[in-house]
């Protein structure tokens, strides 16, 4: 069963140092406060997963929180580069950051396999290209046909980060709109955290919702406005400007701290 | 969006840009009812620009899970919360990768990158060595299955000695399906198993495309000139705007 | 695009002897319709695949239909058995039938492979069972861990049938509920058929709906009442007493050839 | 529902049927907050008089796809409408088996069966040979990968020599994860890999259950006699009643 917690609880009682840890939602639903909370407890030498590592990925790199990045597209969408991400990879600042690189298709079956309790993520993917000589792929051959196929790594991260519009008071959570890979992603964890934009007394059945039962869940988290300069389908829109701002602000070592010093060491935690 | 306008002026009535070109181009060659897995930007642009055009029966495929998604403005994100209020269908990303992609319903697939080869295989990973990059590029996200899952892949890409190289520094995706790559400057296909230069748009030449090009570029002996984007087009693409731009 | 059509259309033009056909359903939704309209129109030697055979291929069995049953728990859903299935098994009336068994999560992981174009399902399952002797299954191994997993070859049908609530007028197809494995079905099939209660002018989304458009369809036909004695939710409810009462009327050859002649052959093609 | 009432009067103020009795001897060994896989029938009948009785947070989950259903009168089929209508969610098929049954999600999981063997290795595929089957049962359904993935398998069947034998004729599914067998005359769990008797219930015997084994059964040194129904058990269950009853 969810305890619904402060963030900053949910933080300090499940994400450990060293904890593999996977902060999903698919340009929806980013769970940028939980970054923050990660950033202000100064947790270190983490492994984090993530399909698209975006801005909230950029800023614990910056930050040195990560040792190692396993992800598919690690770009500002629609702007350009993750300049923490690349000055980590390119000039090793501040740590050297080791990267395990996947498609975007085997990132998600080895959710799903994950999800799934199985060892491995089975795909058509990976041939034809430089991929294999530099990333954790192996090939199976199929019993049936002898056809080779793509096995991934299951992920099962130490901890599954999810922010959602709903929990009610129970911990069981609702999300909707594009949900992207977050069920799997808390269903491969061993520990999940959701933070949501608000706890209802009741959750009112949506088209197109993923529902997740409290007993999947570790703890939930009331932060509203959880997922900004993402967005929370029904709350609030993507803050595209602010995503545009990043540029210029990631660009630079000193600008970069000094945002986040401003804007999340000395913001209050939730 | 990326590569936003260049300021080539094309000949004709109504003066164009590069990427106005490159989107109208691209949009001529769906078909309609096609669908289409498409990403933000110039591809964005072509596919919405062909459902208010000649195919407005093309699909929409985000890679978000967004099926059969209608926006009235161009998104900026391939996750933008219009994809998913006018889709048919809004699936997870597991599904859309293994029962959509790979299930083999997308008939076309647009790509971009950093380099390309002769071979339209694609690199959208690093420039440099692997372990010690020059330029740590994005990486593949769904390149790598999008090049070899659907029927026609699209590449459209700004054409330059830097991007079109005799050798790529990593392969990102396979140049097997690649049916045509639109640039700023012309039209290449494979033939006989090598991109070859088919077109050339008003305002440029085939000199032009041979000295963009890091390799000694074919040239079709019937190579034509790309007729110039149509005043409707232009105007159905201007409507179109983008989210970011307001 | 799906073509909206009359089911003995349908049939018809997509059903042919010998084919590999799956009508799914589980428990709600089951296409009784189709499998009738199949037995008016004297197909032969199908193999049909199905996880809970039902009333519906106990039907299609008796009358000779079926060459090869694919499935994986063959009763009468608390009543007992099915005697038109036991007959042609046990017996060989009216003729022989091969068998295919799996268990219900290796038929579900081969609709979701065929679903994903992959040439097998990977689960871990059919272990420490007489299962593997006696149907198809391989085992991989994973190049990860070394473990052994079960492998079932993809279910592909010529043609995938199902029944749904809704379709627009343009084949798109909404159902709710209790959503099975039909996606699974459509999206593995060559070919797909769907029955509908009802043809309306616009999908209202539903909470929980899974929507299939009308491009994965090939032809929708307006069946109302079509899942019969199954229920279809939100237009009417499963009539148990039928189950019941077929447990006396397929308990015998003669009675179940006469209920067939009036209930279905009898009856007109929709 | 299957295995309606049988008759058997038990001692004690109320009397009480053989059903009844494993029903609620089911029943009381589920803890609140245990995740059950349920099918139709018996074990039905035990997960929902938990959640009415000592374990209201005890979550049903049927085989369709229904999550923490909340049926007001005991289902006949695992897919009647009021599973999906009173769940948490309702998922497909393919995912709970995949994520929630294979993914370790579910702590008990109840089987029957038509043989059982002293290893608690169940079949329920056919009577006879394979190929030429006395009796060709229903098969395996959920039960080989609930055997394998569930923390405990709890097993309910009416005891008789015919079911319970020295070899079964076909291994559905394996016996490892039998955490107890409650029979209409007592109660068997695994002790040193083997079946054991360890209590019978009020009007059997230990003869009585020899009698309708078919292998030599070991008896427990410390044998009990099961509790009877309480009155209070007795009425929620009777409360339950079934839509097929109706």
């Amino acid at each position: 069963m969810a305890e619904i917690v402060s963030l900053s609880e949910a933080v300090r009682e499940l994400v450990a140092d060293e904890h593999t840890v996977a902060l999903e939602g698919f340009t929806h639903l980013i769970p940028h406060a939980a970054g923050h909370e990660l950033i202000r407890q100064g947790r270190r030498d983490l492994t984090v997963i993530r399909m698209t590592p975006d801005v909230v990925y950029d800023q614990l790199i910056g930050m040195g929180c990560v040792r190692k990045l396993v992800f598919s597209w690690g770009g500002n969408p629609g702007v350009g580069s993750l300049h923490r991400l690349r000055d980590a990879v390119e000039n090793g600042w501040p740590a050297p950051l080791e990267l395990e690189e996947h498609s975007h298709a085997g990132m998600a079956a080895a959710y799903a396999a994950g999800a799934s309790n199985l060892p491995f993520g089975l795909l058509r993917g990976y041939a034809d290209t430089d991929l294999p000589a530099r990333t954790r792929v192996g090939f199976v051959t199929c019993p049936f046909t002898g056809e080779q196929l793509a096995a991934v790594p299951a992920h099962r991260p130490d901890v599954g980060i999810i922010h959602a519009q709903q929990a009610d008071r129970h911990g069981n959570v609702q999300l909707w709109g594009i949900t992207g890979v977050q069920k799997e992603t808390v269903l491969a964890s061993k520990r999940a955290i959701v933070t949501v934009e608000e706890i209802v007394d009741e959750l009112e059945p949506r088209p197109g919702a993923v529902v997740l039962p409290s007993w999947v869940i570790d703890a939930v988290a009331c932060v509203p406005g959880g997922a900004h300069p993402s967005y929370a389908h029904g709350y609030y829109e993507r803050d595209n400007d602010f995503y545009v701002a990043w540029e210029p602000i990631s660009r630079d070592r000193d600008v970069f701290t000094a945002w986040i010093r401003e804007h999340v060491l000395e913001a209050v935690s939730v | 969006m990326n590569g936003a306008a260049a300021g080539v002026s094309g000949v004709g009535a109504v003066a164009w840009t590069a990427d106005e070109m490159m989107a109208v181009e691209a949009s001529r060659r769906l078909r309609n009812g096609d669908v289409c897995f498409v990403g933000i930007g110039l591809p964005s642009l072509a596919a919405n620009l062909a459902r208010r055009t000649h195919a407005p029966e093309c699909v929409l495929v985000y890679e978000s899970g967004t099926i059969g998604a209608k926006p009235t403005m161009l998104p900026l994100s391939i996750g933008d919360g219009e994809l998913a209020e006018t889709a048919d269908a809004v699936v997870s990303v597991p599904e859309m990768f293994a029962y959509w992609l790979q299930g083999g319903r997308i008939d076309v697939g647009f790509l971009g990158a950093a380099q390309i080869d002769r071979h339209g295989n694609l690199n959208s990973t690093v420039i440099g060595d692997y372990q010690t990059p020059k330029v740590r590029l994005p990486g593949g996200g769904g390149a790598p299955e999008i090049a070899s899952s659907v029927s026609d892949v699209f590449v459209m890409l700004r054409q330059s000695p830097r991007a079109f190289v005799e050798r790529l520094d990593f392969k990102t995706s396979s140049g097997e399906r690649v049916r045509v790559v639109v640039t700023d400057l012309g039209i290449l296909e494979p033939r006989g198993g090598e991109l070859t230069l088919v077109s050339v748009h008003p305002g440029s030449t085939v000199d032009d495309a041979r000295a963009a090009t890091g390799w000694d570029l074919k040239v079709a002996p019937d190579v034509q000139e790309t007729e110039s984007p149509r005043p409707a087009e232009l105007e159905a693409l201007r409507a179109l705007g983008t989210k970011g731009r307001e």
